[in-house]
């Protein structure tokens, strides 16, 4: 019935490039990604190689595909957790809207926005030592209340609707109500929002582990190929640029589905035609 | 004697250049920005690399080349057994606060550092001192309780600088010594400023100014010598891009030796590795120069040993513990450990972390596998350090003539031979140099046999400068940067 | 409008009292002993003891958390473990390099952002619309401290046209630091300026919409006036929000630019902070960033009621 | 003579034909009333003539206004002409008035748009015109902002903004349909006294007859974008030429036959009700002032009786009606189902199972992720379990209502406005309740929709005898369905008796202006007509 918006098109493909990447990288890389050739490091792309090899020799293909499995996994269970956490919270304030349950947990949401991310990302990895796992906790603890907020907002225009009204008439409870009703109809929002928060989640995958806090050596991660490639730019610039533009490209990719998905699904430009 | 003939060279060969300098003014980079400025209360080097000598003056100072020459003291005189050292003082010394240096002030500095209050990162140093007594103004006299070979060497540390009892409380912020530079201000987290000190005892300095800036991050540093922001770097962080600097004329790389022996430590107390073939394995899986060419980008010089190769009794061992896989595997399979896993803790500089991934990589080639984690400094003291919850670690241990550590059953490796704590024993009472050099053979063989540690190589003293700075320490027989010899050529 | 501010006030002060509990009792139990850190790998144990002693860390850690927040309330933030300054001088020193970034970068991304954003929504559905659309998709994609370092290698190294990095100080005048600032300041800029002209292009965008934007055009408005007379002050509400966000954002979010310009600002000294172990520095920066959050957000929602007469009188 | 003749108007938007030949000449001084249901197209003829259609519209035709063609003027000169010589007012006063500016500002910015005035002038100007439409200086100054003002006073505003500058031609679309009967009497009055006093043209667009009745001198009938019959109002109204009209006319006349037998079982017993919430506080340690919402409400509905229940928004019927659905809890007296059990948000579900509800609102009413099925059955949940022959039921329910069991596999997009209704009536059947709540269930149709509903819901209470509590503003509506009525003010019943009792002869004065508020259509233009057209 609706044609796909351009936007959705393009970004799901250039996503479904660097999913396919990482997809394939668990069965298959064009080299180990743990096999060092200090003879032949920093080889410019080639044919050998073809986006050339690091200062331990290793092939950048190679880890610029299991590296896209590290953000990804990362990234998506980051959401996953922001959503599992955040929702309920959502659903839970807004059909207490005005009440103090609801009081509590937007200002407990106000309090997360407070703290400054990247800082407290720190201090857990300060604390727990530097994991992937602790790089999606950091990142999962910030998406919980944007998710609880996006939530509640949906919610709280469906609570006025009449058909909830017949809901509560018909005897149902508000959990019930939350799940039956309200749920399956911000699924449109959850989804938009799941996607700009994933290819956020890439984003702050790429910066903690350019810190050094996300997935550890041996395991590749764009963030930290673009750290250790930062010294070698003026003569190894492929380092660099390479993990850069993988990075660049997966969230534009997102970012547009993102577009995409909100111009389909979004209930708000549907009423408005 | 020995001393004071060394001085007259280096005076000598101040005069014969004269200073007709164009700039008085130097910016030099560091990597870590101090956290105070009282080298006698606190371990960071970098509180060394900004006031040893340009600020702080202790009674004996080493050279550039590691000797130890006299200092505050112009002369001493050490009694026959070897237990009595008679100081005798320079006159017209002043503080920068314009107090003048007495023998009380020597008494003052080193009774502060042996009390047991004492915050002193170094106290073993001063372990040895029994009383210090002001005979006269001029003049102090230190008995120690049994003689030790290694005393004026000792006072030659950073953290045996002479300080007034009047600034001492303030030197962490506002350092106060008597050294050629007077601290000017601290911009912390960017830079500390000094300035020629004009009622300087010595020979005045070239500069006129100097401003140490911090730049932790290695590309910065780059990005800063590039771009002319910073004028010398005397332990540049990136060694990757010295070739760029090589090929660059507006640059001079000066590569000199460190006092660091980089080694992959082992635990002990780990089942597997007080295996002494498990021990030996790992040493023969590692690819010495694959990791110096890897990680240091070439710079850097295999070791066998616990010891500076640029030290005369220095043994090139090796050869004990050649890349050989084979032998490893072959070790390994009669050990019974064919699948062994080994934590690996490394802590931030680059050695360790790019040498970890090598070393890991090298391992696994030999069936051991490995679980490497990065660790902060503070981590790594409080775990490694201090916890001993290690298997391996790749540490630089920068402190000179260090060996003596393996002689500490309790260190973080927790090495316990009977043998070679017998040696080191008699090496600190030992003072004729060829008994010492004797001694010293036998320990570096000794811990060399014993596979104690894999021994990876000797950190290089990587340095980039402007071509027309002249004067800067090639070598860090300590952690320092002596900026009274320094100048610019045009 | 004073009860609503009133309000907001209370519960900004319960957020702050919460706030400090989980910062300071969290940041305690990270592992690693200032003491230890500072005397190496030499120390001995009775010498860390007697530095923990000098430093006040072996009291109990409830009492030192009143002591920080009784400190706090009345101005003193506690020395530094490692520098043995005042927290407060610390801080207010790395301020005169954060704040100032911060607001430049906000400047340039408010002055990028608006026209574009405008543009955009007036010129909806156009090629131009996609274009700026695309162009802003990409600048939130780039990743900051990437952009960072291909700026200095253009401009610091190539054409050295900037330095590298540093920070000279005010008392070098005010120019050679807003020179110093200007490439941290376009690294940063550039994501939060595409951010903003989307939000401002949708927010336009949804104001046209509106009823009395139809009642403006009946009224004998041109489609221009409506949109500089009507539409623009409605739809600054949301943007006031997201800058708002950013403000706080950029004051903490410098720490990875600040150290690839090496500038001395809050981030970098958090981070030194947190690898030596000077805890109450953590602490206190920590706990200051949360309030200048807390009461940005307050001042936005103040500066709401100020343009939306509405929420004026609403609890 | 005309003041503005529109010929061969016709519209496409997006290929989609709206308009269709639309001609008509509205007279000098004269009220040019333009009905139709909704979806007819009378909106966008007005907005056609003001050229501020939406984008993708193709129009054809021509618009002459002493001489000129509107529709080939330039965007400037038409800005010229907006508000200056046509003034435009719209059916939602709530959202047409800019939030963040004074009312004050929104008029004035008329008069210095067109050069009219300075700012000062503007401003004095501006306050003539609030006096003018009845917002007095003392309790409106210029500086008050729309959302402290009601529907009815914004409405004020909006006609002060359009008439500022005295233009000739005011266009209002549906201007009173979104407020109360009272309100919208005012506002009609307020309207002819302009076109009286002003001599300008009003072009009124409204789907009621009777408002149309009331004001306008001529009427044009809309239908699927065609004018299907104009002429003069009293003409039109008593020769109804064309079929349309009359089936428009029969069905706002419409009253559904029923003989109610009404016994004496007692349903709903509403006990000295009242509820009251906290408002926020004025100061900030002053008390919290408190709105009674529903004060000492007392009444009782039996089985087969149908019980009407009118008022204003505010009158607190919205309140009540959750109270008696067990949604609210009261703070005094009691609500009591069968004379016994207490109503309560806590009831328990068997009890609640005698209790339904049909709301106004057909589109927001259904859970649009539901099948039909799913959505007519969920009362079933007050069941102890889904009764086995679910199925059946639901077909049975959807029968009754006039659906057929196929719609029950449907969603609910694929219905019109009417059949939502049927389907929310046959959510109320489904566990065969003894009481519907019917909450303005009617209120959002079309007349000859409302006709087939009202008409259902007669059937299906004898069929059933069924009790209703039948809720609404619209006093045609309650006359044509009810037994008994209330009528509801400020929270309290002013009057209530048989319906036709108090309609005939009201008692309350508040009843009498509601009454005499409610526009009709006179009797004598229609006489006869009805009944032929009914059978």
């Amino acid at each position: 019935m609706k044609r796909l918006p351009m936007t959705l098109i393009a970004g799901a493909a250039l996503t479904g490039v660097f999913a396919l990447a990482a997809l394939i990288s668990m069965v298959w890389t064009p080299y180990s990604v743990e096999g060092m050739n200090i003879a032949a490091r920093l080889q410019a792309p080639g044919a050998a190689h073809w986006f050339g090899t690091d200062h331990f020799g290793r092939d950048i293909l190679s880890m610029i595909m299991v590296g896209a499995r590290t953000s990804i996994a990362v990234a998506v269970i980051a959401v996953g957790m922001g959503m599992v956490l955040g929702v309920p919270l959502g659903l839970l304030a807004a059909a207490n809207r005005g009440g103090l349950i609801d009081e509590v947990i937007m200002r407990g949401n106000d309090l997360v926005f407070a703290f400054p991310a990247l800082v407290i990302a720190i201090l857990i990895t300060a604390v727990f030592g530097p994991s992937a796992v602790n790089a999606i906790i950091a990142i999962g603890i910030f998406n919980t209340p944007v998710f609880a907020r996006v939530t509640r907002g949906g919610a709280l225009s469906l609570w006025t609707l009449d058909y909830i009204r017949a809901a509560e008439v018909a005897g149902k409870g508000k959990v019930r109500i939350s799940v039956e009703h309200i749920l399956p109809n911000i699924a449109n929002l959850l989804i938009v929002q799941g996607t700009i928060q994933f290819s956020l989640g890439i984003l702050a995958e790429a910066a903690l582990s350019y810190v050094g806090l996300g997935a550890q050596p041996p395991l590749p991660s764009w963030g930290r190929m673009l750290a250790e490639a930062q010294t070698m730019i003026s003569f190894a610039p492929h380092m660099a640029i390479i993990p850069g533009f993988a990075i660049v490209l997966t969230v534009l990719g997102l970012n547009l589905m993102g577009d995409g998905l909100r111009d389909i699904l979004d209930p708000k430009l549907r009423r408005a035609r | 004697m020995l001393g004071r003939l060394k001085l007259g060279l280096a005076v000598l060969a101040m005069v014969a250049t004269p200073a007709l300098a164009q700039r008085a003014d130097i910016s030099v980079g560091l990597v870590l920005e101090p956290p105070n400025l009282d080298p006698t209360s606190g371990a960071a080097a970098a509180i060394r690399e900004v006031t040893y000598s340009n600020i702080y003056e202790g009674l004996t100072r080493f050279g550039p080349d590691g000797s130890v020459n006299p200092g505050l003291a112009h002369d001493w005189d050490i009694s026959e057994d070897g237990t009595v050292y008679t100081f005798h003082l320079r006159e017209g010394v002043q503080f920068h606060d314009g107090t003048p240096l007495t023998a009380d002030d020597v008494v003052f500095t080193l009774d502060r550092a042996r009390d047991e209050d004492s915050t002193n990162a170094q106290k073993q140093l001063f372990a040895a001192i029994d009383t210090v007594t002001a005979v006269d103004p001029l003049t102090v006299e230190v008995t120690l309780t049994q003689p030790q070979g290694a005393f004026l060497f000792n006072m030659a540390w950073g953290d045996a600088v002479i300080m007034s009892p009047e600034s001492v409380e303030t030197n962490a912020t506002n350092p106060v010594g008597t050294g050629a530079f007077r601290f000017v201000r601290w911009v912390q987290g960017d830079r500390v400023e000094l300035e020629r000190n004009p009622d300087y005892w010595g020979e005045a300095p070239a500069l006129e100014r100097a401003t140490f800036r911090f730049i932790s991050d290695p590309s910065a540093a780059f990005a800063a010598m590039m771009a002319g922001d910073i004028d010398a770097f005397p332990n540049f962080p990136a060694p990757e891009t010295l070739a760029q600097f090589e090929a660059d004329p507006r640059f001079s790389v000066i590569v000199g030796s460190t006092e660091g022996e980089t080694i992959l430590s082992m635990n002990h107390q780990n089942e597997a590795l007080s295996d002494i073939r498990v021990r030996q394995a790992i040493s023969h899986a590692i690819n010495r120069q694959d990791i110096i060419d890897g990680a240091m980008f070439g710079y850097g010089t295999p070791i066998g040993t616990h010891f500076a190769p640029h030290n005369p009794d220095y043994l090139d061992l090796t050869d004990n513990s050649a890349h050989d896989p084979e032998a490893a595997r072959a070790l390994l399979a009669e050990a019974g450990h064919e699948n062994l896993t080994l934590r690996l803790m490394l802590p931030p500089p680059t050695y360790a972390r790019r040498g970890g991934e090598i070393v890991a990589s090298q391992l696994r080639d030999v069936g051991i596998r490995t679980e490497i984690t990065n660790l902060e400094w503070a981590q790594w003291l409080e775990q490694v350090f201090r916890g001993k919850d290690f298997d391996l670690t790749i540490i630089s241990h920068t402190e000179p003539m260090d060996i003596e550590i393996y002689s500490r059953p309790d260190y973080y490796f927790q090495y316990d031979s009977a043998e070679l704590q017998a040696i080191i024993a008699e090496l600190d009472e030992t003072t004729d140099p060829e008994a010492r050099t004797e001694l010293l053979h036998r320990a570096q063989r000794h811990i060399s046999e014993d596979y104690v540690v894999g021994f990876l190589f000797q950190l290089a003293k990587t340095g980039v400068a402007n071509a027309d700075i002249e004067g800067l320490w090639e070598n860090a027989p300590v952690p320092a940067n002596d900026l009274t010899g320094v100048r610019w050529t045009q | 409008m004073l009860r609503f501010a009133l309000q907001r006030l209370v519960s900004l002060t319960i957020s702050l009292i919460v706030a400090s509990m989980v910062i300071f009792f969290v940041i305690e139990v990270i592992p690693g002993d200032p003491a230890a850190y500072m005397l190496g790998m030499n120390a001995q144990p009775e010498t860390i003891a007697a530095l923990r002693r000098d430093l006040g860390l072996d009291q109990a850690l409830f009492t030192r958390y009143l002591g920080w927040i009784g400190g706090m309330l009345t101005g003193d933030f506690g020395t530094s473990y490692t520098y043995r300054v005042p927290v407060s001088e610390l801080v207010l020193a790395r301020m005169g390099v954060s704040l100032p970034l911060t607001v430049y970068a906000l400047v340039l991304s408010t002055l990028i952002a608006f026209p574009v954003g405008l543009i955009a929504a007036a010129r909806r559905g156009s090629g131009l619309d996609a274009g700026i659309m695309g162009a802003t998709q990409l600048g939130i994609a780039v990743p900051n401290f990437w952009f960072a370092m291909l700026l200095v290698l253009f401009f610091s190294i190539t054409l050295q046209w900037f330095s590298a990095g540093g920070f000279p100080g005010w008392d070098r005048g005010f120019w050679v630091n807003i020179k110093a600032l200007t490439l941290p300041a376009v690294a940063l800029a550039l994501p939060q300026a595409s951010i903003l002209a989307r939000v401002m292009r949708s927010a336009v965008i949804e104001t046209l919409g509106q009823d009395y934007i139809r009642t403006a055009r009946a009224k004998g408005l041109s489609a221009r006036q409506t949109v500089v007379r009507h539409a623009l002050r409605n739809a600054l509400i949301p943007v006031l929000t997201i800058i708002g966000l950013q403000f706080s954002f950029l004051l903490a979010g410098g720490i990875i630019i600040e150290n690839v310009f090496f500038l001395p600002g809050l981030g970098r000294l958090i981070f030194q902070a947190i690898t030596q172990r000077d805890l109450i520095v953590v602490e206190s920066v920590v706990m200051l960033l949360v309030f200048a959050v807390i009461l940005v957000t307050f001042l936005v929602d103040l500066a709401y009621a100020a343009a939306d007469p509405r929420l004026r009188r609403r609890a | 003579m005309s003041l503005i003749r529109v010929e061969n108007l016709s519209l496409d938007i997006h290929g989609t034909p709206i308009l269709r030949d639309v001609s008509f000449e509205i007279p000098q001084g004269k009220v040019f009333g333009l009905v139709g249901e909704s979806g007819s197209g009378k909106s966008m003829t007005s907005l056609a003539l003001m050229k501020l259609l939406p984008e993708g519209g193709d129009r054809s035709g021509r618009a002459v206004m002493d001489g000129r063609d509107l529709f080939a003027l330039d965007e400037d000169t038409m800005c010229g002409i907006r508000g200056n010589e046509i003034g435009m007012i719209f059916q939602e006063p709530m959202t047409a008035l800019n939030p963040v500016q004074t009312i004050g500002d929104q008029v004035a910015e008329a008069l210095i748009i067109h050069g009219a005035a300075t700012r000062r002038e503007a401003l004095t100007l501006a306050r003539e015109k609030l006096d003018r439409v009845g917002l007095d200086g003392a309790r409106f100054p210029l500086d008050r902002y729309p959302h402290e003002l009601s529907g009815g006073q914004r409405q004020r505003v909006c006609i002060a903004m359009a008439v500022a500058l005295r233009p000739r031609l005011l266009i209002a679309d549906e201007p009173t349909t979104a407020l109360d009967v009272t309100t919208q009497a005012q506002i009609l009055d307020l309207l002819r006294g302009l076109v009286d006093e002003e001599g300008m043209s009003l072009l009124l667009i409204t789907h009621d007859l009777a408002v149309v009745a009331g004001v306008a001198d001529h009427v044009a009938v809309m239908q699927h974008g065609r004018i299907v019959e104009q002429g003069t109002t009293e003409a039109l109204f008593r020769t109804r030429a064309h079929d349309y009209t009359q089936r428009l006319f029969a069905a706002s006349a419409h009253r559904p036959e029923r003989e109610p037998t009404v016994e004496d079982e007692v349903l709903l017993e509403v006990d000295s009700v009242r509820r009251s919430y906290a408002l926020p506080r004025r100061s900030l340690f002053g008390p919290t002032p408190v709105l009674e919402a529903v004060r000492g409400v007392s009444f009782t509905l039996r089985r087969g009786e149908s019980l009407g229940l009118v008022g204003e928004s505010g009158c607190g019927k919205s309140t009540l009606t959750r109270a008696i659905l067990g949604l609210e809890k009261v703070q005094g007296g009691s609500i009591r189902l069968y004379g016994r059990e207490p109503i309560s948000p806590t009831m328990p579900n068997p009890l609640r199972a005698g209790l339904q509800v049909v709301f106004q609102d057909p589109y927001g009413s259904f859970n649009p992720r539901w099948k039909v099925s799913r959505l007519v059955s969920e009362p079933f949940h007050l069941m102890p379990q889904t009764p086995a022959d679910a199925r059946d039921r639901i077909n049975e329910a959807l029968t009754e209502v006039g659906l057929t069991p196929a719609d029950a596999d449907k969603y609910i997009h694929e219905f019109s406005g009417g059949q939502r209704q049927r389907i929310a009536i046959a959510r109320a059947l489904i566990n065969r309740p003894d009481l519907i709540v019917l909450d303005e269930a009617v209120s959002a149709l079309d007349v000859r929709v409302r006709a087939q509903i009202l008409d259902l819901l007669a059937r299906l209470q004898e069929s059933h005898q069924l009790g209703y509590l039948f809720i609404s503003h619209d006093l045609h509506v309650v006359r044509a369905i009810t037994d008994r009525v209330m009528v509801m003010k400020s929270g309290e019943i002013v009057e209530a008796g048989e319906t036709e009792t108090v309609f005939a002869n009201p008692q309350h004065p508040y009843t009498r202006e509601l009454i005499a508020a409610t526009p009709v259509i006179p009797a004598d233009w229609t006489e006869g007509k009805t009944h032929e057209t009914l059978v």
